[in-house]
């Protein structure tokens, strides 16, 4: 059993580190998807544990509001890519200190 | 996989039951929110920017009057301590004194902060948003948009949308809910901050960092709440407060998803070291928003915060105290020093709404739940009168930032303030009034409210954590007072600022703030029963 | 009743000047309008005096309201002789302050209303203050005051205002923070005892543990010695009296200074003896050393208005002294000296305030041989710096031997290291009236003429009361002694001190013997 | 009627009073007011004293007290006065040698613009002097004692645009201060002690509160009298007072104030009776100030130093004579009072001379003006035989008592006393014959004349009662008028008989006189003073005042200077530079602590990230501790 919320944590640190290291808006938002679904992974088992639904049904949720922030972080993001002509995040530093 | 789960086994379905009535408010935001995204779609332009205006206006006020009548009519429960209201919706929801007054205040924000949102005479007739979020800056298209005076009057449906997350997040009852109560306050917002019709390159990256970073911090929440049903095999949190006094499940299970959903609530309300959003996001995002957000985000993710580690985690506070009691003083430190050397109205004003984070903290941790029978200033309802007064205060505040204008819009380098005080006493006088509010000075709301959240830590035992806590606040003041010397003491440079002459909306909320301000620091009585009258958390 | 009114006159008067149009040219509207509502105010005082019995030492015309019940706070207001002596000196200085603070020269002249308002809220608070018997009201009016000081300091004073204005208001913020968090915990500690209460009269019957009360005692303590500068919190005042215009260094000094030292008696001592009298060797010791360090700095002082300031320094020791004594005898003498040393450095401050403005510079080396071209200024200036070294028949003098006497009955080498005042106190007097007013006229002196006749008017009540008081204090003492002596006999069963009686007493003239404090 | 002493006070303050607010309409006669309040208080006094002759011995102290001055706690003060024997000598001394001054005034500032205040600052002096000796409190003693020492400051400074003057003033004040610490300290002791500062109850408790008690007492009192009397130590200001106008020096630094020290010993000789070791303290301190004053009289040319030195010298008689005991005491008021009259009149005589000589008080610019001014020349030389003790003259009786009684008390001290008496001839005999006698060394624009005969006739008057003084002690009268306030004193028997040790006196005297003739009277005198260098270490140092002043310097002042600089710098640097660097501190942590914020949302999130390890770490932590 408890090697699913290994796996699970282990995808939950790649993602982590993902958002850390990549400097692409697109790819540290699909590390942040990455740890979502890390996260799912660990609704379903735990659900398996403990045997009830609610952490199925918890997945279907996490999916849904998944959806929703790709809607509202592409359109940021691609906004910021029609002005600056680049996805870097780190090009995006004018408000500081 | 040892059963499969098959339909024989399935129990009949039944609908759940749904208390109209008690959720009355939610329901109303969210069909005047849902109103305002069909009038999107098919209200004549010409019309369109009032009648969003007028739908979310009553929206609000009638969700308000409803709000009231539910707060009024909350059934006493009988526990050990006072507490009124009951769980609703299949216990996804706890409609309880705290949550309703919370309710409250953030229907009045949100009131005062549709007024400074449908604001147009600042800008030459055309709202603080920008016309067509989708042009670059600059481009001919933007030109062309700004000729045509197109608006993006969906900004009245998301604020709304962004209004009723914060409810669902202070009432909610399950951890589930939390969550989407959370996306559903934040995708809103994250939406509003990049659509700043002034420097909008600011506004776009503060719209992506609030994204990237909220998202993060969500994460980090919802893993919590992983943790935590993987502890007590449920998301309501009383079952977790049963499995937590147990002791039932590992123990460090419970801590690590205690620390990450920390995370997410600390995030929301701007504590350090999760606050790193703060100054950028206030700077960038249209400040009207900033208004908003300041107010009633924390607000609500107070509160979700209280009702958490209150009702689900209570049992184990020994263990999250010393974490909180760190934080507290970090928070308050940091907010504090940092506003100091800080040369932007708005990235003060943001420094010091960290270190208001720093002082709720310490009340929170005092995690003074009162005694039967006696009405004394607990943790709650120290809280609830705190963010009442700060919630008010700082709209007022953002609401001044608003009018102080250059050719380029708003100017909000602290030097372009100098002298505000000789041009327009009145005005600099309000904005001193809040300074003096956030800076705890007697005779402002903002006294009352510190010694609340004092007394209440007082009371849970941290009178040095109360010391601490008055001799950062006079740090605090040292930059609330350095804005007075700015705007009073300082000549001019130059010609010195202009203020411009807003319409009646600003004006408004302006004089609705400082007279609350100042009536919550002479007569707090009424509104303080009332937060006493909340009592303590339904569970 | 009468009490509220009198707190409220003065306020109400301030926001007609607020909303009172801007005029042009001498404003003298707007200076009237004040004068006026001061002198309605001193008038309501001697009213609020008529009704004021001084055979008992409770507290008079007192009147009670839920206020915040929430906090257990309440509007009680209600003055014993110590408050109503403290209120007249208010009502009384105000308008001496006004009158003269006619002829200042601001540096907005447009800004006069403000001014004058601001004064006038002084007061109102102060009066609150010093008539306030709920703990809560008290710290609200208290720290109140902070605001109107710190804007006539920061707008109307000299050219390095605005950091004299904010050192005054953080300085005094940190110790009134400080008394807030004994402020919380008094209600703490009440709350826990039954209802929350801020009354005085509650309070006193709460029994706190010894830590607890001397924590809360330390935190009202930072406030009131930070206030009534207590050696080494002393520096915020000669830079805010050396900026500030002569009426703002009065109200501060001569009034809202002594909230401080008010406040160490009723509140310090009233709730927390046991408290005040473990602290009291270490603040007899600060006391002392302020007596004589303020003097010495005085006597090195360049600046007319820093040596004022510092020559308070040391007046506050004698007073601060006097109350930690805890004799009866001292404690009186405290109070009384509260009041003289009000006249004597308002005195003080606006008849050098006047030679300053018209020599254009505050530096005593700038000034000369002024007893010949200004022969009435110079006479006021002696007779005021005689009352500030406490010469007999001078009132300051009997407040200054109370303290000393009482003292001494408790610790001969703190009286004997205060006496040591009197010579120093001699010096720095005399050294500032010898440079500026004697010898040969010196160049660029000529511009300061002598007192107009509305300068006059407004000295002389001053003059009059300081020498008046000098052969008659009795007055004063019989409302103050009963006060004194609840307060005594408060201490004295609260584990605190009570009078030392003579060691070898004389049958002939034995002193009528007071009840209290034994 | 006794009930109406405060009247003796009431009149010339009231006149003070008004001619100071009165204002320039009264400088036409303001000092005629002056002059008549004074001889107002003076007659009134006499009344008074007359009808306490009337009354038997022991109903002679006639007290009554005017109002509660202070009355609080424990402590308890009338303001009460007492006129008896010893207060009223006094009140007769003060308000009539007072009157003949004011009347001398008239004369000698008659071109001086501020007339009018002078007599306001001289009445209020009269008042004030008046209240320390009726006072039947110390405290109220306090309040004349500081009253007289404002009145001094006023008119030592009185010509305020003389520097010089003007410090002169604060000297006296300061250094009467210092004085005052004793008796300041001494009253709360009496409060401390018997609960009361009432005189005659103190007195009369001092002998059952233990010798340490009355030592202390009586120590304190007497470094309060040192300061009023310009004993040693506390002797610099008297020379530099001086600079005030002479009928000041007469009235305030000759006849009264300075004399105040000796009453209060005398008042207080139940607190010294009953501590021998104060009463030593007094004596010796007498002695020490007796010879020194004489030391600088024989040195200055100054004419008025010369007899302000002569005045230290005489107050140490009668300094000496009441710290013989109950035996002295007597002497000591009886030389008090004479040397009340003569010096007053040489003082006056001086302050003629000057005024004949343009204000010049340099005796070497002087001589031969007996023919000049002979009305002043004859009174001045009544005063001159009186105080070197020519038989007859008053001066010769109250010395001749002192001395007596000091070797009954000690051989030692008599000697002292003796050696006084011939240096007094000495000094006196010099400044006879610098002034009147020789050759005239006066300039050539300078034209000596007699002064006014308003100026002249108190001198006359000063003259006569120098000569007659003496009648007071016929038939022991002063002794037996005395003796119920100061006691009886024993008497003791000398190795020779009195007569004898009287001619001794005289001897000693004449020789005095001898050696002042034949060093000053036979040869010429430089016009020029003669440089330091040239003159004997003993001139020298008489001419600096046996380093009185340079001594206080190093001891007191710059020392103090020094403590005061310090200060402020620790002041601003030490104390505020603490406060202020705080300030700094925190601004500097404030802009290292926006660092962090860089801008980049990575670096953000990295922090957010650190931040969840940590609190991870810290619960679970917080969990195994």
């Amino acid at each position: 059993m408890n090697e699913y919320i290994t796996l699970s944590l282990i995808l939950f640190t790649i993602g982590a580190v993902g958002v850390l290291v990549r400097r692409n808006a697109i790819v540290v938002f699909m590390c942040i998807e990455l740890m979502l679904n890390a996260t799912n992974l660990a609704f379903v088992s735990f659900s398996r544990q403990h045997g009830n639904l609610d952490g199925q049904v918890a997945a279907f949720f996490v999916m849904v509001v998944a959806a929703a922030e790709v809607v509202v972080g592409l359109s940021i993001i691609v906004s910021i890519y029609r002005t600056r002509r680049s996805t870097s995040v780190d090009d995006a530093s004018l408000l500081k200190s | 996989m040892k059963t499969l789960i098959t339909a024989t086994d399935l129990p009949p379905i039944k609908a759940p039951e749904i208390e109209y009535a008690l959720l009355g408010p939610l329901f109303i935001i969210a069909g005047a929110a849902v109103l305002g995204v069909i009038i999107e779609a098919f209200w004549p332009r010409a019309t369109r920017f009032w009648t969003q205006v007028v739908v979310a206006v009553v929206g609000i006020i009638a969700a308000l009057a409803d709000t009231v009548w539910v707060y009024t009519d909350l059934d006493k429960v009988d526990a050990d301590l006072v507490a009124r209201g009951k769980v609703a919706a299949e216990g996804a929801l706890s409609v309880d004194g705290p949550g309703v007054f919370t309710w409250g205040i953030l229907l009045v924000f949100g009131l005062l902060s549709m007024l400074l949102f449908a604001e147009r005479r600042l800008e030459g007739g055309m709202s603080a948003f920008t016309g067509r979020a989708a042009d670059a800056p600059g481009s001919a298209s933007e030109a062309e948009a700004i000729k045509l005076r197109v608006e993006h009057t969906e900004v009245f449906p998301l604020a709304l949308f962004a209004l009723v997350g914060m409810m669902l997040f202070a009432t909610s009852n399950d951890l589930l809910t939390m969550f989407v109560a959370l996306e559903v306050l934040s995708l809103p917002l994250y939406l509003l901050c990049g659509l700043a019709r002034r420097r909008r390159l600011l506004s776009q990256e503060a719209a992506l960092k609030y994204f990237l970073l909220g998202a993060f911090s969500s994460v980090f929440f919802l893993y919590g709440i992983a943790l935590a049903y993987g502890y007590a095999g449920s998301f309501e949190l009383s079952a977790i407060d049963t499995a937590v006094s147990n002791r039932s499940g590992s123990e460090n299970m419970l801590l690590a998803s205690i620390a990450l959903i920390a995370v997410g609530l600390l995030f929301k309300i701007g504590a350090a070291p999760f606050h790193t959003w703060t100054p950028d996001v206030y700077q960038g995002a249209p400040t009207p928003v900033t208004a908003f957000m300041a107010a009633g985000t924390k607000a609500a993710a107070f509160i979700a915060l209280l009702r958490v580690f209150f009702v689900a985690f209570g049992g184990s506070q020994w263990d999250w105290r010393p974490m909180i009691v760190a934080i507290a003083i970090i928070t308050m430190f940091l907010g504090a020093v940092v506003s100091i050397s800080q040369t932007d109205v708005k990235r003060m004003l943001a420094y010091s709404s960290i270190a208001h984070a720093g002082f709720l903290l310490v009340g929170f941790v005092g995690a003074y739940a009162g005694v039967a029978g006696s009405d004394r200033v607990t943790s709650v309802s120290s809280t609830l009168f705190y963010l009442t007064v700060y919630g008010i205060s700082s709209i007022g505040a953002f609401a001044i930032v608003t009018l102080v204008r250059d050719s380029g819009g708003e100017t909000t380098h602290l030097s372009k303030w100098a002298g505000l005080g000789k041009k327009s006493p009145w005005l600099a006088g309000a904005f001193a009034l809040f300074m003096l509010s956030f800076a705890g000075i007697p005779l402002t709301g903002g006294f009352i409210g510190k010694w609340g959240v004092f007394s209440a830590a007082y009371s849970g035992g941290f009178w040095w954590l109360v010391v601490i806590g008055v001799l950062v606040s006079a740090l605090a003041a040292y930059f609330y007072v350095r804005v007075i010397v700015l705007m009073f003491f300082t000549d001019p440079v130059g010609d010195g600022p202009t203020v411009a002459v807003p319409s009646l909306l600003t004006t408004v909320v302006i004089i609705i703030a400082a007279l609350g301000t100042v009536g919550l620091g002479i007569i707090p009585g009424p509104v303080l029963d009332l937060a006493q009258h909340a009592g303590a958390f339904v569970r | 009743m009468i009490l509220t009114i009198l707190a409220a006159t003065p306020i109400a008067g301030a926001l007609i000047l607020a909303l009172l149009p801007r005029e042009t040219g001498s404003h003298l509207r707007a200076k009237t309008v004040a004068l006026g509502v001061s002198l309605i105010t001193l008038a309501l005082s001697l009213v609020a005096l008529a009704k004021f019995d001084p055979e008992s030492g409770g507290y008079q015309l007192t009147s009670t309201h839920e206020w915040i019940s929430a906090f257990g706070a309440h509007y009680a207001v209600g003055v014993n002789g110590i408050g109503i002596t403290l209120v007249l000196l208010t009502t009384v200085l105000t308008p001496i302050v006004l009158l003269a603070a006619f002829g200042d020269r601001l540096p907005d002249p447009r800004s006069t209303n403000a001014y004058f308002a601001w004064m006038l809220a002084v007061e109102g608070l102060a009066i609150g203050a010093f008539s306030a018997t709920d703990a809560f009201l008290f710290y609200v009016l208290f720290e109140a005051t902070l605001i109107p000081l710190y804007f006539l300091i920061g707008t109307f004073g000299g050219p390095n205002r605005s950091y004299a204005a904010v050192k005054f208001l953080i300085y005094n913020l940190v110790g009134g923070l400080l008394m807030l968090a004994a402020i919380v915990g008094l209600y703490v500690v009440s709350s826990r005892q039954g209802e929350a209460s801020y009354l005085l009269s509650d309070l006193q019957d709460l029994d706190y543990s010894q830590t607890t009360e001397r924590l809360l005692f330390l935190g009202f303590m930072a406030a009131f010695a930070i206030k009534a500068p207590l050696f080494p919190l002393h520096t915020w005042l000669p830079d805010a009296a050396g900026q500030a215009t002569p009426g703002t260094s009065v109200l501060m000094v001569s009034v809202v200074d002594k909230i401080g030292t008010f406040g160490m008696i009723i509140w310090c001592v009233g709730l927390f003896p046991e408290a005040a009298d473990w602290a009291s060797p270490v603040i007899i010791v600060l006391a002392v050393i302020s007596i004589v360090y303020g003097a010495l700095l005085a006597i090195g002082q360049d600046d007319i208005r820093r040596l004022i300031a510092f020559t308070s320094v040391s007046h506050f020791g004698f007073i601060i002294l006097g109350i930690f004594a805890f004799t009866t005898t001292s404690m009186a003498g405290a109070t009384l000296y509260m009041f003289n040393h009000g006249l004597s450095t308002a005195a003080l401050f606006l008849v050098t305030g006047i030679m300053i403005a018209r020599r254009g510079s505050a530096r005593i080396s700038d000034f000369g041989g002024v007893q010949k071209i200004a022969p009435i200024l110079s006479g006021v200036l002696l007779i005021a710096g005689l009352s500030s070294l406490s010469l007999p028949g001078l009132a300051p003098f009997v407040s200054e031997f109370l303290v000393l006497a009482g003292t001494f009955t408790r610790s001969i080498p703190a009286a004997a290291v205060a006496t040591l005042g009197i010579v120093l106190a001699a010096l720095y007097i005399l050294i500032m009236y010898q440079r500026t007013m004697t010898g040969p006229l010196k160049e660029g002196t000529e511009g300061v003429t002598d007192l107009e006749p509305r300068e006059i008017a407004a000295l002389t009540p001053a003059i009059v009361l300081i020498i008046g008081l000098g052969f008659f204090p009795q007055p004063m003492l019989n409302a103050i002694s009963p006060a004194i002596d609840t307060v005594m006999s408060h201490v004295g069963s609260n584990g605190g001190k009570s009078d030392p009686a003579p060691k070898s007493p004389t049958i002939v003239d034995a002193p009528a013997e007071e009840e209290g404090g034994h | 009627m006794f009930d109406l002493q405060w009247l003796l006070i009431a009149i010339p303050l009231a006149s003070g009073a008004l001619l100071l607010i009165w204002g320039k309409e009264a400088d036409r006669f303001g000092h005629l007011i002056g002059t008549a309040a004074s001889a107002a208080s003076f007659l009134f006094g006499v009344v008074l004293f007359a009808a306490l002759l009337g009354k038997d011995a022991e109903a002679r102290s006639q007290s009554t007290s005017l109002f509660t001055w202070i009355d609080t706690g424990t402590f308890h003060v009338e303001m009460g006065f007492t006129f008896d024997q010893l207060s009223g000598l006094f009140v007769l001394l003060i308000t009539g040698v007072g009157t003949l001054i004011h009347v001398y005034s008239i004369g000698y500032m008659e071109h001086d613009p501020r007339r009018r205040r002078f007599f306001a600052y001289l009445n209020i002096f009269v008042a004030a002097m008046v209240t320390l000796v009726l006072a039947s409190d110390y405290l109220v003693l306090f309040l004349g004692w500081e009253g007289v020492g404002l009145a001094s400051y006023l008119l030592i400074g009185f010509w305020q645009h003389k520097p010089s003057a003007a410090a002169a003033a604060k000297k006296a004040f300061v250094v009467n201060r210092v004085g005052d610490i004793g008796m300041a300290l001494a009253i709360m002791l009496m409060f401390a002690q018997f609960g009361t500062s009432a005189i005659h109850a103190v007195n009369a408790a001092a002998p059952g509160a233990g010798d340490g008690v009355a030592t202390a007492l009586g120590l304190l009192l007497l470094l309060g009298a040192c300061g009023k009397s310009a004993q040693v130590p506390l002797q610099s200001w008297l020379l530099d007072a001086m600079e005030g106008p002479t009928p000041v020096s007469a009235l305030i630094h000759a006849a009264t104030m300075v004399t105040a020290g000796v009453y209060l010993v005398v008042r207080s000789g139940g607190v010294f009776d009953s501590s021998e070791a104060a009463r030593t303290a007094v004596m010796i301190v007498g002695l020490v100030t007796l010879l020194a004053g004489a030391w600088i009289g024989c040195a200055k040319d100054d004419i008025k130093k010369a007899l302000a030195g002569s005045t230290m010298s005489q107050i140490g008689y009668m300094m000496l004579a009441a710290g013989l005991g109950p035996a002295g005491y007597p002497f000591a008021i009886f030389h008090l009072i004479t040397h009340g009259f003569f010096k007053a009149n040489m003082f006056l005589g001086a302050g003629s001379v000057m005024h004949g000589m343009n204000d010049d008080v340099d005796m070497r610019h002087y001589g031969a003006l007996r023919k000049a001014m002979p009305i002043t020349f004859a009174t001045f030389a009544l005063g001159y035989l009186a105080i070197i003790g020519f038989p007859g003259f008053s001066g010769f009786w109250s010395k001749d008592k002192i001395i007596e009684t000091a070797f009954g008390e000690n051989l030692w001290v008599g000697l002292g006393a003796l050696l006084g008496a011939g240096v007094t001839a000495f000094y006196m005999t010099r400044l006879m014959m610098m002034t009147f006698f020789g050759d005239k060394r006066w300039k050539d624009d300078v034209h000596p004349h007699e002064s006014p005969k308003v100026m002249t006739y108190p001198l006359i008057a000063l003259g006569a009662l120098s000569l007659l003084g003496g009648l007071l002690l016929v038939g022991d009268w002063i002794v037996e008028w005395l003796e119920p306030v100061v006691g009886e004193g024993e008497h003791h028997e000398l190795a020779i008989p009195a007569i004898a040790l009287t001619g001794i006196i005289t001897l000693v005297a004449a020789s005095g006189v001898a050696l002042g003739y034949f060093t000053y009277g036979t040869k010429p005198i430089a016009a020029e003073t003669p440089a330091d260098s040239s003159v004997s270490v003993f001139t020298r140092a008489g001419r600096h005042e046996l380093y009185g002043n340079q001594i206080n310097d190093a001891v007191v002042v710059r020392p103090t200077t020094h403590l005061t600089r310090f200060l402020v710098w620790l002041d601003g640097k030490g104390i505020d530079g603490f406060v202020t660097g705080l300030a700094d501190r925190l601004g500097e942590t404030s802009q290292f602590l926006r660092k962090p914020q860089t801008g980049f949302v990575r670096s953000y999130a990295l922090t957010m990230f650190g931040g969840v390890a940590i609190l991870v770490l810290c619960l679970l932590a917080v969990t195994l501790a």
